[in-house]
């Protein structure tokens, strides 16, 4: 049976998780108005990956489930991270060149 | 005295520039070296292949599952191998990729299907570069259509031209002679017409064709065929005998009455030829595709004429 | 398969599994293979947005002005609503609570329609005032003056909330064949393998939303 | 389920509904067989007027427009209808599942989807015939497939369509060898061709979405104009060239990860002698899959792309090399001591090594920076990425099907016929592209449609190797129809194969094994 293998997470826990990540949105609506400077996007995506690892590990049951899974979505956003690295790698070291005329 | 068809070593073309000498040694290091790992394997595929002929349905063979040692050195060494030739292929290609202060330097700007050259005086010149023997000479690259790439053989340079942005190559050829250009980012319909030349002259040659009136002493038609030849050449036959290309041919175009796509006509004037040119999509000929570019500020008054007067001798 | 004698029918696993807990953890590994998917297909357009973004960022900045992060915050506080009632769906499908597990599916999916209205209206008021994606903008205040290629933010934009608005749709006609099966007393404790999947693509798309959030409508 | 005997997939049920219905993971695996043969036909003539009208200089067949549009069409079917799905969805689908001892695919029905998805993306591909044709070669660069005609769009949406066919592929896979491996069948039990299928779809799984969204931009960008990679509107067509290559450098893996496989099979089986490193060629192709994400940017030396970025995929690009040397130095060994047999099958996976050897070392040669520069879109990249696409991958599916086909069909494929077909396709295949590799490095361009006069004599040997791989292609294909159809009957196990495909009927039953098969040893147990 299905059931048999699952760990059933208290109701309260669900509960806790939505209060922690409306807290989170208003932290981060908070934030978005002092200026960081460079630090801005880093702050707001830090926040957003707080939540979404909530989001993964308690409403997705990442954290009680089989670790193959995590794998799974790990792997996605290694390869992610890597398109935006290695793109990145030339884009911002591009020397510029001007026209001679 | 050398010419771009005269070849170089291992297949190579004939090497113009110290660079390109320099991307010959690694190559021919690198197709010795592919040559005698092909001959290990394969050599071992034949002998193996030969020896060890099934004999009979029950023949028995040895459990070999692996040998640390021996798939370690075949790991190891082919990386060693790897390794150095990344290596030395980073010191030549830094070679290629850094520029020397005191180059001449010409702007290039690629566009369907013509490469044109313009010099720091002013100087234009289309589908021909000269430049002087033993010069640094720095090409800063645009395109106004699509990617194009320019590619020069003989010196082992290739650099994608990009709309909207500069790119860079530069080369300093050691031998004069004229060398062949081709366009290597595919562009279209006549991306394999997209040549051009580079002149490698002597200084006194080349001050010369600097300070020079480009046209000087030349008729109007003269001045309209060496114009033809660098940008019309590989959209425009001159007779229909040579192929089809994007373009109508100017086989007694001076004069023809055309059809165009809207179903009206047009007899070919000098008015309707200076359109054309500047202006090329407000009236095309039916059944050609609307892919010529603009020559406005490329070509000159005294260039239009010349191109007018040497289509009206094109019969 | 079991023989309980329970009022929910039984759930036939297909034969080419050797239980019904086979099925379900191979179901729900290919579930979150997809979702690899889909982190990958939107992850692309993300990328371009952060990597335009550096480039650009005075012009960004000038564009997310017009995106009106009140709406965002509650569209944000919407999806996470739905995310919960989602979550508890499936913990009551696991304690054999067809009425409560229904009624959290109507929830999410009421709440995924709250979340279209309001992006209807966002849409609306971008489209009148012209900020519409590529050759369709049509504004002419004084930002796009300044930034000769404003379109492209808001490109980024409808690209981005468009993907995952139709995200939401397909979502909600999953929840809808979901429900339609719940009613028929499909799910129970032995099988909810369709609403636990459906629930995490729900999730994703919620966590999609995570990231655009902050992306689209706050730092600029 | 135990079924009568005589019974098997191919006659339990019968009518073109019950085929175009089917659940049956062979029975898809023969679906996929009829559909890649039929684009690959297609492909085929395209390449066949190529050659003609690159006979000579000038103009003999077509304008340069229409030879754009075939050499695009060329293109895009071998790449996305052909070799893509080719060994993965058609031998992959047949033989993973029997070869893990399972009933089916995780998914059958997914498994159905996705034929249809490359039926429906192939027709949608078709429709831009009718709508002006499309001429941005397969790689669809930024701006020129913004700017040239309208029937870009409908191939970039069926390739979009396309790409889910191959992803839904891949999620089979991957899910079917995680979760329904008979038992004792553990991940060092598994055959080297299931190894190289798995690692295959972490690429078609990983990559392809990617592919997908950059498809679905470009579609956008030609509705809309949204400026995203058009340097008019301050759009970069170098990120294009990131995005697009990001999932096209591991699609080229993609098409040769199970090509290597299909060798591992062949290789033990005709010296029916163990492998030679198991392990080592498992996880060479785990590590080719990985490795593969970071070397995108060798496609992109001379694209405008920072030297810096070029520096570092090169040397990233010099990683991929080692595993695949390993491989290849493994089957070599395989073959020591061995007791060979030089059926047709064996003759295509020694011709893959001789031609798959000269496309690795070509490829050494292409990653290295500054000889990149020079060779970059010349017939020298056309000549090594066909030897490895056509001299490895089409090898192995030619020298797959001769292996498996009493498998499939009960029946053998005639062997005179059959080596014919190997010597026209070898001889040929080398006549054709290595005077290409000399082409390429006098610097004759790719997409030439035309070309200087230096270069004719070796275009025109170039296109006598064609025609020969042309006729040799057909003699091939004839002969598996005539097997099909009247091929002579083979007995269960008619090459000696131990892996647990041949424990079972030829062709199977329905649902492969009369009784669920227990391993209790490697792969290749030949003592």
């Amino acid at each position: 049976m299905a059931s048999d293998h699952n760990h059933s997470i208290p109701l309260k826990v669900y509960f806790n998780i939505l209060i922690a990540l409306l807290i989170l949105t208003v932290i981060t609506v908070v934030a978005a108005r002092i200026d960081f400077g460079v630090l801005n996007t880093v702050i707001a995506l830090g926040i957003a990956s707080i939540k979404a690892t909530l989001v993964l590990g308690y409403f997705m049951h990442l954290k009680y489930d089989d670790k193959l899974y995590w794998v799974v979505f790990g792997n996605a956003i290694f390869f992610l991270i890597l398109l935006y690295f290695l793109s990145v790698l030339d884009i911002f070291t591009r020397i510029p060149q001007m026209n001679p005329l | 005295m050398s010419s771009a068809t005269s070849t170089g070593s291992h297949f190579m073309p004939f090497a113009a520039t110290e660079v390109a000498k320099n991307v010959d040694t690694l190559y021919s290091f690198l197709l010795w070296a592919s040559f005698i790992s092909f001959v290990l394997v394969i050599g071992g595929l034949i002998i193996f292949a030969s020896q060890y002929k099934r004999k009979g349905q029950d023949d028995k063979t040895p459990y070999i599952s692996h040998n640390t040692t021996l798939e370690f050195l075949w790991s190891f060494i082919p990386f060693v191998i790897f390794m150095v030739v990344f290596v030395w292929g980073w010191v030549v290609y830094y070679q290629m990729r850094t520029f020397p202060e005191d180059s001449l330097e010409v702007a290039v700007t690629g566009q369907k299907w013509s490469w044109n050259f313009t010099y720091k005086n002013g100087r234009n010149s289309g589908g021909s570069l000269t430049v002087p023997v033993g010069q640094n000479v720095k090409l800063l690259m645009t395109s106004t259509d699509v990617l194009h790439s320019f590619f020069v053989p003989a010196f082992r340079i290739k650099q994608d031209v990009i709309p909207g942005r500069y790119t860079a190559v530069w080369f300093k050829a050691d031998h004069e002679g004229t060398y062949n250009v081709f366009c290597t980012e595919y562009c279209g319909d006549n991306h394999s017409g997209m040549l051009a030349k580079i002149n490698v002259v002597s200084r006194e040659a080349f001050d010369e064709y600097l300070s020079n009136e480009p046209y000087k002493g030349l008729s109007p038609v003269e001045i309209g065929q060496k114009i033809y030849a660098a940008s019309c050449v590989a959209c425009h036959t001159l007779n229909p005998s040579e192929g089809v290309r994007p373009g109508p041919t100017f086989h007694g175009v001076f004069g023809r009455t055309e059809e165009l796509e809207d179903g009206s006509t047009v007899v070919v004037d000098e008015n309707y030829i200076r359109e054309s040119i500047l202006n090329p999509n407000a009236k095309i000929v039916k059944g050609y595709p609307p892919v010529m570019p603009t020559f406005a500020g490329q070509l000159d008054e005294q260039e239009i004429m010349g191109l007018i007067e040497f289509l009206k001798t094109v019969k | 398969m079991s023989t309980a004698n329970t009022v929910v029918k039984q759930h036939h696993h297909a034969h080419h599994f050797q239980s019904a807990e086979h099925e379900y953890h191979t179901s729900k590994l290919g579930m979150w293979v997809f979702l690899a998917t889909e982190i990958l297909m939107f992850g692309g357009l993300i990328v371009g947005y952060i990597i335009y973004h550096q480039n650009y960022p005075a012009m960004f900045h000038a564009g997310s002005q017009f995106a009106d992060w009140r709406l965002g915050a509650l569209n944000t506080v919407v999806l996470l609503v739905s995310s919960l009632t989602m979550a508890l769906s499936i913990f009551y499908a696991q304690k054999n609570d067809k009425g409560k597990m229904l009624l959290n599916l109507y929830m999410t999916l009421a709440c995924a329609a709250i979340f279209l209205i309001v992006k209807y209206f966002e849409y609306s008021h971008k489209l009148h005032l012209g900020l519409a994606p590529g050759k369709f903008f049509s504004y002419t205040g004084p930002e796009a003056a300044e930034f000769s290629n404003l379109a492209m933010y808001f490109s980024f934009y409808f690209c981005l909330t468009g993907l995952h608005g139709i995200h939401v749709v397909i979502g909600m006609a999953f929840i809808t064949w979901v429900v339609i099966r719940g009613h028929r007393g499909e799910f129970g404790s032995h099988y909810y393998t369709p609403v636990e999947c459906v629930g995490l693509l729900w999730h994703l798309i919620d966590l999609i939303w995570i990231y655009l959030f902050p992306l689209l409508y706050l730092i600029g | 389920m135990a079924s009568a005997p005589g019974v098997n997939y191919l006659n339990e049920k019968s009518g073109l509904m019950s085929w175009l219905t089917t659940l049956d993971h062979k029975r898809i695996g023969i679906l996929y067989m009829i559909a890649v043969m039929v684009f690959f036909l297609f492909g085929g003539i395209f390449a066949m007027l190529i050659r003609y009208e690159l006979f000579r200089p000038g103009g003999q067949l077509f304008t340069g427009h229409l030879y754009n549009q075939v050499m695009t069409l060329h293109g895009a079917i071998m790449v996305f209808m052909v070799i893509i799905p080719g060994i993965p969805a058609f031998l992959g689908n047949f033989m993973l599942p029997l070869m893990l001892g399972a009933k089916d695919v995780a998914f059958p029905r997914v498994n159905l989807i996705s034929w249809y998805c490359l039926i429906i993306g192939s027709a949608i591909i078709m429709v831009a015939l009718f709508q002006g044709g499309v001429d941005t070669g397969w790689t669809f660069y930024t701006p020129y497939s913004i700017t040239t005609q309208n029937g870009t769009v409908w191939v970039v949406f069926g390739a979009f369509v396309v790409g889910f066919s191959s992803i839904l592929t891949g999620l089979n896979f991957i899910v079917t060898v995680h979760k329904l491996r008979a038992p004792g069948m553990s991940f060092w039990r598994m055959p080297l061709f299931v190894w190289a299928l798995y690692s295959t779809a972490i690429l078609q799984v990983l990559a392809t979405p990617v592919l997908g969204i950059t498809l679905l931009l470009l579609t956008v960008e030609r509705l809309l104009g949204v400026g995203i990679f058009d340097p008019k509107l301050g759009g970069d067509p170098v990120l294009f060239q990131h995005f697009f290559w990001f999932y096209s450098h591991p699609a080229v893996y993609i098409m040769i990860l199970p090509a290597m496989g299909v060798i591992s099979e062949l290789v033990v089986t005709f010296s029916r002698k163990t492998i030679f490193g198991y392990k080592a060629i498992a996880l060479s192709s785990i590590g080719i899959a990985g490795v593969s994400f970071f070397v995108w940017g060798h496609h992109m030396f001379v694209s405008g792309q920072s030297e810096i970025a070029g520096i570092v995929f090169s040397f990233l690009t010099m990683l991929v090399g080692v595993p695949t040397a390993i491989k290849v130095f493994n089957w070599t060994a395989t073959m020591y001591r061995g007791s060979i047999r030089f059926d047709s099958p064996m003759l295509f996976a020694m011709g893959f090594l001789f031609l798959f050897t000269i496309g690795g070392v070509t490829g050494i040669m292409l990653a290295t920076t500054a000889i990149n520069v020079h060779f970059h879109d010349t017939y020298f990249v056309v000549a090594h990425f066909h030897y490895v696409m056509v001299g490895g991958t089409l090898m192995a599916i030619m020298g797959g099907i001769y292996y498996w086909f009493p498998k499939m069909f009960g029946r053998l494929v005639n062997e005179f016929w059959a080596r014919i077909s190997f010597v026209l396709i070898f001889v040929g295949f080398n006549v054709t592209f290595f005077p290409q590799f000399i082409l390429g490095a006098n610097g004759m361009p790719r997409r030439y449609f035309d070309y200087i006069p230096e270069y004719t004599s070796l275009n025109q040997i170039s296109s006598i190797g064609a025609w020969t791989i042309g006729i040799g292609f057909l003699i091939g294909f004839a002969a598996i129809v005539h097997g099909w159809i009247a091929g002579e009957k083979a007995g269960e196990n008619p090459w000696g194969g131990r892996t647990l495909e041949w424990q079972t009927a030829s062709p199977p039953p329905h649902e492969n094994f009369t009784t669920q098969p227990v391993v209790t040893a490697g792969p290749y147990e030949y003592r």
